[in-house]
């Protein structure tokens, strides 16, 4: 899985990219979300609040309960501020 | 139909209104919206806007899409910027024409509303007192729902 | 603090929002409305648009000054051209600035609909078939009601 | 009193202005469209369908009942078409 980080989220896990392998287990946006807070502290405290979360799956905006497989781009990022 | 662009570069208001309008006489309204960097009280230095490459662009043609599904729009242009600017630079602009006024402005307006809620871009602000990343309003998540219907 | 004209001459879109923009960093929104003349059906040879002078002028004013009390408009434009135009020549321009978008979108809109109920212009067209004063439209009218509170 | 006229209410009188001594029962702008109608088939014609007028006072837009004195500019024309 590719993934992707923008404003606050890249700053806080320290990276703006990485592939990760996807463990069977993790099915959901939900579940991938909080397999990356348990890596470390790192990603414990960039994804800590998941109300201020969003997330695209292959460029497309998705709610927490949308499937993902390992071939996908998941991108996190906070609420949106352009315009 | 539409024309949709992510740039650095600035844009010319007149200019894009002037291509939207060039050889046509079918359409009697043109509206336009432009967005300028905000200082609100002399503090800000610059303001930084990052995007998210190929969805940004995928994300405002879906939004223009829309606006030609619900409005009988002959033409649509959205531009927006990305990079440093300086307060008073352009951001964003959108243009719509339409054979009449309602069409133009509502779909204007719609195209400016879903823009600033799913369009992925995020704005730092550079102070003196440091940089923070602009937040979400949630005036904006509530301008959304007057097009849900 | 409206700039209000009533001229023959073309006007130049961009200009007259650069001109609004010029040296401010208060306002973060520029809504623009252009109204041009439309063929509907290629048949249309001229537009000719007469006027009142003087109370054109002073309805416009009163026009803008009626959207400054209701908006926070940190700027406002009005331009109405006059005498003979052809198919997809300019007629009008409206443009407002403000902090916000909601306020400039809805003080040009304001602005569009009284001016194309109260001010004083008259519009007849001249095609293969003849000259013809244009009708006025209910829907101007009907545009009008949901301004009033 | 001044008159002047626009539109096609200009081409049906036949003039875009005119000076007139109003007459003392002549008070409202009802009154003064009813007056002028009389005074030849012209006139009548011109102002023959009055729900398609529109009258200015003193450069003012005013309803049928707005009262008109001598040293009035009254105008009337057909429903405005700008913008």
């Amino acid at each position: 899985m590719q993934l992707v980080y923008f404003a606050w989220v890249k700053e806080r896990v320290g990276k703006s990219e990485e592939t990760l392998h996807l463990p069977e287990h993790v099915n959901t946006v939900r579940e991938l979300l909080s397999y990356l807070s348990g890596i470390n502290e790192i990603y414990a405290h960039a994804l800590a609040e998941p109300e201020k979360l969003r997330v695209a799956v292959n460029q497309t905006h998705v709610k927490l309960d949308h499937p993902v497989i390992d071939t996908d781009e998941v991108a996190i990022f906070p609420p949106v501020t352009g315009g | 139909m539409a024309h949709v662009s992510v740039q650095q570069a600035d844009f010319d208001v007149g200019g894009e209104i002037e291509a939207l309008k060039e050889g046509r006489t079918d359409a009697g309204a043109f509206v336009s919206f432009t967005g300028t960097v905000r200082d609100m009280d002399g503090n800000l230095k610059s303001l930084t806007l990052e995007h998210y490459p190929g969805m940004t662009e995928t994300e405002l043609a879906r939004i223009a899409g829309e606006a030609e599904r619900r409005w009988p729009l002959l033409g649509c242009r959205i531009i927006h910027r990305f990079g440093t600017l300086a307060p008073g630079d352009n951001i964003v602009l959108v243009i719509t024409a339409s054979a009449h006024r309602r069409a133009a402005f509502e779909a204007a307006e719609f195209l400016m509303d879903f823009l600033k809620t799913r369009a992925p871009f995020w704005k730092k602000e550079a102070t003196a007192a440091g940089d923070a990343w602009v937040d979400a309003k949630t005036d904006d998540d509530d301008a959304l729902e007057k097009w849900q219907s």
